[in-house]
């Protein structure tokens, strides 16, 4: 196996993974938080929040991975700040990597929970205040239920897209083996030398792979939730 | 009075304005279709927030448009059991009965939840889902939720209208016990007059999103002018009595102030007061005291107005010993037996005819 | 202790290895970052954990060197290159690279490959070459322009383009495709691939890694792998 | 047959398993909350694949399961009104009650849109989206949709339990005309016993998914051994009459074997024949001819049996003309007129206690 | 302006927008399609067109234009049997961008589609079939009218993402200025050379502008359609 993946293959992947486990993990609360916001809130900047959510859609990789260097680097204001205030760096870090994979698939997962928020019958909702369910409690013990589905599609989002993100990556915390190479990052430096293709090819097998595990995982999860709603 | 309710909503093709106050007990909100009996109970859950009007539950301000004030549903503890189910989808119905619960103040009075899924018949659907209910088990659900949320008002949107009569039979004479023993009020819709004299203390007519009229339940049923809004059908007076015995063939003894009355075993201690609906097509008038037949109750009656319908039957309304009574005869018995206001006879009632259905405590 | 070096992707193949041979001889580990020139001048302006920068370009080295971020007196130029015309398949025939080259004839419709014209390295060098012949305005309009030479090499390889414009490097390896022309060097600008040693390289590795490279085995890599090593 | 139904199916911890025929006409599908009308329906309707079944209608085969066959529900062509509204919600009224036309062949009979909506009250709803209707107006809305599809069968779930009585006596007379007009055979799933009484032709009982018992209304209806089933309250026996003439005061005169009776108003052309249901508690009994009493009808007749039961009560069946009849009366009046099987007597039924609601066509 | 903006970015912004116009509506109806399949199909190959739908997310844009390069490419298979059959040529044009940006969009589309379609109460469908809907009718009349918020959302997305796509689309089309230039390769190209920031900066801009205001088009257009089917 040794001869089939190079060692610093078997780190991006490694890498990889806990980029993707964490930038999924981490996001969502916030994805939840901002797609009910876009959802249900009538507050004046909703428009402008709207789009600053999409932006990582709308524009290349690469300018976003600017962008994210621009700010949170180490003479950006935002990562100066952090590095003073907490000691957290994020530039050139597999933190960063996090960062930026979480920033690409933001938009992704807060519209998947903002359908799944759009499509939660209100009446459901009321009758659970009737009950003396405070708004809080309103959300978790109904709306977040009843959206899981939406939830769990936004996670799986989340995570092929984190497993696949390259352009803002290597902008942003460039491409250093066994701290922010992650698997496309390595797919592409193969794929930039001579003869690299095959080594490349292994690499995008087991992206192939991963996803798709993932991808199934959440179809069978979203089943068994969809059934415990009731769906059909 | 225990609930102060007085709202205008315009929902643009509909306007709703009514006013009422209704005392302790249960209040029906009586009125055709589309007349405006949800928008009314939705504006006290707190789901509907009206552009003018001030509702109070037990002297708390509820709404009050007028200083901005609207105390959100979840603060009310209101129970409310919807016109529509509204099960949640994705709990077991032991976890829908249980919701209310969970967020109910400890300490409250409330029924106990074996009692309730013993009387909703629900012991066997604990574990089910509500898509694998049929439609009346989910309405049943919905009623068990909302009492066992420990409320302090109780709103019902024709709760039973999804029920067979047996079930509904088990179900009502709890909702008077409810209404007693734990002093719940009751703010209910119902289409059945049979409901409305069974249950209501207080009755509210409404009709095109107005009060047609207001009051004590006994008087507004008994009062002939108001027989179209009931349907001529469902007209009836209520008449007071105090159980005086139980006796040994089933029957049990009720006194009026017209005299004696036998109606099958009613669950009362003696000397309980109840309310007797006597529906006026159940009514037969007689000359002189009919010998031999099968209706037990024969009471003495004095004519106090007669009132000709367009078709061919008559209203008499007739005083039995203090109390009102309403008779529906054809005018040709009117004719054929001269009768005439002032005219002493006799009124003639079967003893099954006065079913349970149609008493209530008082 | 770690070497931290930021190279361009072409580069790869060699530094790879230069890099696991000075780990082995000297117990330090060698870090290689690659992309291209511009991502990673830009990173070290913002700050990345660099020791060694290797450009694929002067300009990229001086954007760096601007920022006051090189350690003046190391810097060097490293390697060279040399730009040739490839064309799809083993056995092409030669051609004579000048005023009269037919490119468009010889294009038949097809595009001519390179890297982007106006941006990276392999492009600007491979414009400005043609335009020192005459052929550029005639051809421009042919030009499919890649992400990058490999990019460019490979739509080559695959014969989407009938002919390409890479690195004498990139064309060593690749053997869907055939060197059917060098470009004279006076053509374009000097190929350099310029090295320096940056300011937040502190420890001596870092200096003995950057000597490395210009020592006879690292030479020999980098010439095997078609680059011209610069003396 | 119009309809032959047989079916089983296991939802887990749910079993049905019922097979009847029902002729032309209404069948109502009776029994309580839970016991399977519903998924009855749904076979029907094609939405419920059963286990195992088959189900023909006007002799075409819809569902075969011994075959594989299960014809689509819309191929169907069979209206259906859900015990829940399912409107569109991104359609109009207007646009909900054209849906089904659509679909509908173009030369099919079927019901004007003009007079459906007018009957159920939607012109002022028209331009509306469901969202904004009342529970009663959603279900009549989702009624029109059914019944403009052009359907050759119509199926009906609990269609009238979310309406007052006052449309509901308007919608009533316009099914029996469905019936008889355009020969649309219904299959009607109801609690009220009065719904039964006055639209079946057939009558299903379903108790905890099998068919207890099926056949025609009017026999059922009398037999005192499915009292508990319907509830006591709502036994009466069904018998057959003549329209003889309409007079003056607005009564309508009718021969029965036993003899004349007078009922209000019925709006039947002399010599019809139509149904009439007299409530087992509606029926007095005498020992001699009673003189003097609003009761009009007053016929002789003879006991052939007296069932006493736990309660206080007794049902007394009695020959009236060849005509059976139940009288619900106390085992006291049992006892105190001495009454036996054999006896002569008169039965005494107020004609305002006969309402129309308790009669139908035949 | 001509100062502002160089005329070749002019022709990128206006390649940008055919590119995503037509890769948007091509790809919706095909999306609506496949959307339908996953929600509802039962059959065997629905896990293989699940993971298919998902590899452009997955898979690193740069390796997703690749295997477009491979399969639609001059000499790939599909690429030559298109140019012998229908004498459509993809490579190097405009119209591959368009495939390029639609491949890359479409599990967005797909994901967003298939939550609506999941979301629609299959009793309502139940009822029109009763009515006499068939199947087609059915989905015509009722789920495609419930569903539209969703293709609604399936649609910006989708423009959104073909607005920012770049790197499948560089490697399978190259970057031939006014043919197959997107705003991002442009992007891109001032990028990488030194002191392009400002011009990068403009075009990143006009980017913003165009997708905001397809975004601010989509939610009015959505609350509208959700008004009418009324939603909350
Ligand atoms: N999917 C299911 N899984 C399990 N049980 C089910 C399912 N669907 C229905 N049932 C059960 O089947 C029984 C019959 O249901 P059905 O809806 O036919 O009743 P119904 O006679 O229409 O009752 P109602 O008058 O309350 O509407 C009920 O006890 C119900 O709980
Ligand atoms: N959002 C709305 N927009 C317009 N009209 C509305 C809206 N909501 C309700 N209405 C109208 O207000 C009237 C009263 O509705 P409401 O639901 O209170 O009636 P209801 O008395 O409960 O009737 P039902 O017995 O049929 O349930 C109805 O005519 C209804 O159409
Ligand atoms: O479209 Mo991409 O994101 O180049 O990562
Ligand atoms: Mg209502
Ligand atoms: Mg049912």
């Amino acid at each position: 196996m040794t001869g089939w993946l190079p060692p610093e293959a078997a780190t991006a992947v490694w890498l990889s993974l806990r980029v993707s486990f964490w930038a999924t993990v981490l996001s969502l609360p916030l994805a939840v938080l901002v797609a009910l916001l876009l959802a249900r809130g009538r507050f004046p900047g909703r428009g402008l929040l709207n789009g600053l959510v999409h932006l990582p859609l709308i524009l290349p990789p690469v300018v976003t991975g600017y962008l994210l260097l621009l700010a949170f680097g180490r003479n950006g204001p935002v990562g100066s700040w952090l590095h003073e205030a907490f000691g957290i760096t994020l530039a050139f870090r597999w933190t960063g990597a996090v960062l930026a994979a979480a920033v690409m698939a933001f938009p992704l997962t807060v519209r998947a929970i903002r359908l799944s928020v759009e499509a939660v019958d209100p009446k459901l909702e009321q009758a659970a205040a009737t009950l003396g369910a405070s708004r809080l409690m309103v959300f978790l013990t109904v709306t977040l239920p009843l959206i899981l589905p939406g939830v769990l599609v936004g996670a799986v989002l989340a995570f092929a897209k984190a497993m696949g993100e390259f352009g803002a990556t290597i902008t942003f915390v460039s491409n250093i083996p066994g701290q922010t190479q992650t698997l496309p990052s390595a797919i592409y430096a193969f794929l930039s030398v001579p003869g690299g293709d095959e080594a490349a090819l292994r690499l995008v097998l087991i992206s192939i792979a991963i996803a798709l595990g993932a991808l199934a995982l959440a179809e069978w999860l979203g089943r068994v939730v969809a059934r415990r709603i009731g769906a059909p | 009075m225990t609930l102060d309710v007085q709202l205008a909503h315009d929902f643009g093709g509909f306007a709703l304005d009514v006013e009422f106050a209704a005392p302790d007990g249960v209040t029906v909100l009586f009125g055709r279709s589309g007349s405006g009996k949800t928008s009314v109970v939705n504006a006290v859950a707190g789901i509907l927030r009206p552009d003018r009007g001030k509702v109070m539950a037990q002297g708390i301000v509820l709404t009050d448009t007028a200083r901005g004030l609207h105390l959100p549903p979840f603060r009310r503890r209101i129970g409310y059991v919807f016109q529509e189910p509204r099960l949640f989808p994705h709990l077991t119905v032991a976890q829908n009965l249980g919701f209310g619960r969970w967020f109910a103040p400890r300490n409250a009075a409330g029924a106990s939840p074996e009692r309730i899924i013993t009387l909703l018949g629900l012991e066997h659907l604990l574990a089910r889902r509500p898509l694998a209910l049929s439609g009346g088990e989910k309405q049943r659900v919905a009623i068990g939720r909302a009492i066992l949320s420990k409320p302090r008002l109780l709103l019902m949107d024709e709760p039973l209208a999804a029920l067979d009569a047996a079930r509904r039979d088990e179900i009502l004479p709890y909702l008077e016990r409810l209404r007693e023993e734990l002093g719940l009020p009751i703010l209910y819709v119902s289409h059945s007059a049979v409901e409305v004299a069974r249950l209501a203390t207080t009755l509210v007519l409404i009709e095109g999103g107005r009060v047609r009229k207001a009051g004590p339940a006994a008087q507004l049923m008994a009062d002939p002018a108001l027989a179209p809004a009931f349907g001529l059908r469902e007209l009836g007076a209520v008449i007071r009595a105090e159980v005086a015995a139980h006796e040994d063939d089933g029957l049990t003894r009720l006194t009026a102030s017209a005299g004696s009355l036998w109606v099958p075993h009613v669950d009362m201690a003696p000397g309980t007061h109840l309310r007797l609906r006597v529906p006026a097509s159940d009514v037969t008038l007689a000359l002189r005291r009919p010998e031999g037949v099968s209706a037990l109750n024969i009471l003495p009656a004095r004519i106090t107005a007669i009132r000709r319908g367009d078709g061919p039957g008559a209203l008499v309304q007739l005083d039995c010993g203090g109390e009102l009574l309403l008779a529906r005869v054809t005018q040709r018995s009117v004719e054929g037996m001269g009768l005439a206001p002032g005219m002493d006879l006799y009124v003639m009632l079967k003893a099954l005819s006065v079913a349970p259905q149609n008493m209530g405590g008082d | 202790d770690e070497v931290v070096v930021f190279a361009a992707s072409s580069l790869k193949t060699a530094l790879d290895q230069i890099g696991a041979d000075f780990g082995k001889a000297t117990g330090h580990r060698v870090t290689i970052s690659y992309a291209g020139s511009n991502k990673l001048a830009t990173q070290i302006i913002a700050g990345a954990p660099a020791d060694i920068f290797i450009s694929a370009a002067e300009n990229w080295m001086d954007e760096v060197a601007k920022a006051g971020l090189v350690v003046p007196e190391t810097r060097s130029d490293l390697l060279g290159n040399a730009l040739v015309l490839v064309a799809h398949g083993a056995g092409a025939p030669q051609v004579e690279i000048g005023r009269d080259l037919d490119l468009n004839g010889l294009l038949a419709d097809g595009k001519l490959s390179m890297a982007m014209v106006d941006s990276v390295p392999a492009g600007q060098y491979g414009k400005a070459a043609l335009e020192s012949f005459g052929l550029w305005e005639g051809v421009a309009p042919s030009v499919a322009q890649a992400e990058n030479v490999r990019d460019a090499l490979k739509l080559v390889a695959l014969g989407e383009a009938p002919l390409g414009i890479v690195y004498a490097s990139d064309a060593v390896a690749e053997p869907g495709v055939s060197v059917v022309g060098t470009f004279p060097s006076d053509s374009h600008p000097a190929i350099a691939y310029p090295v320096a040693l940056l300011t937040g390289a502190a420890d001596q590795a870092d200096r003995d890694f950057l000597k490395a490279l210009s020592e006879p085995a690292a030479d020999a890599i980098f010439a095997a792998q078609g680059f011209k090593v610069m003396k």
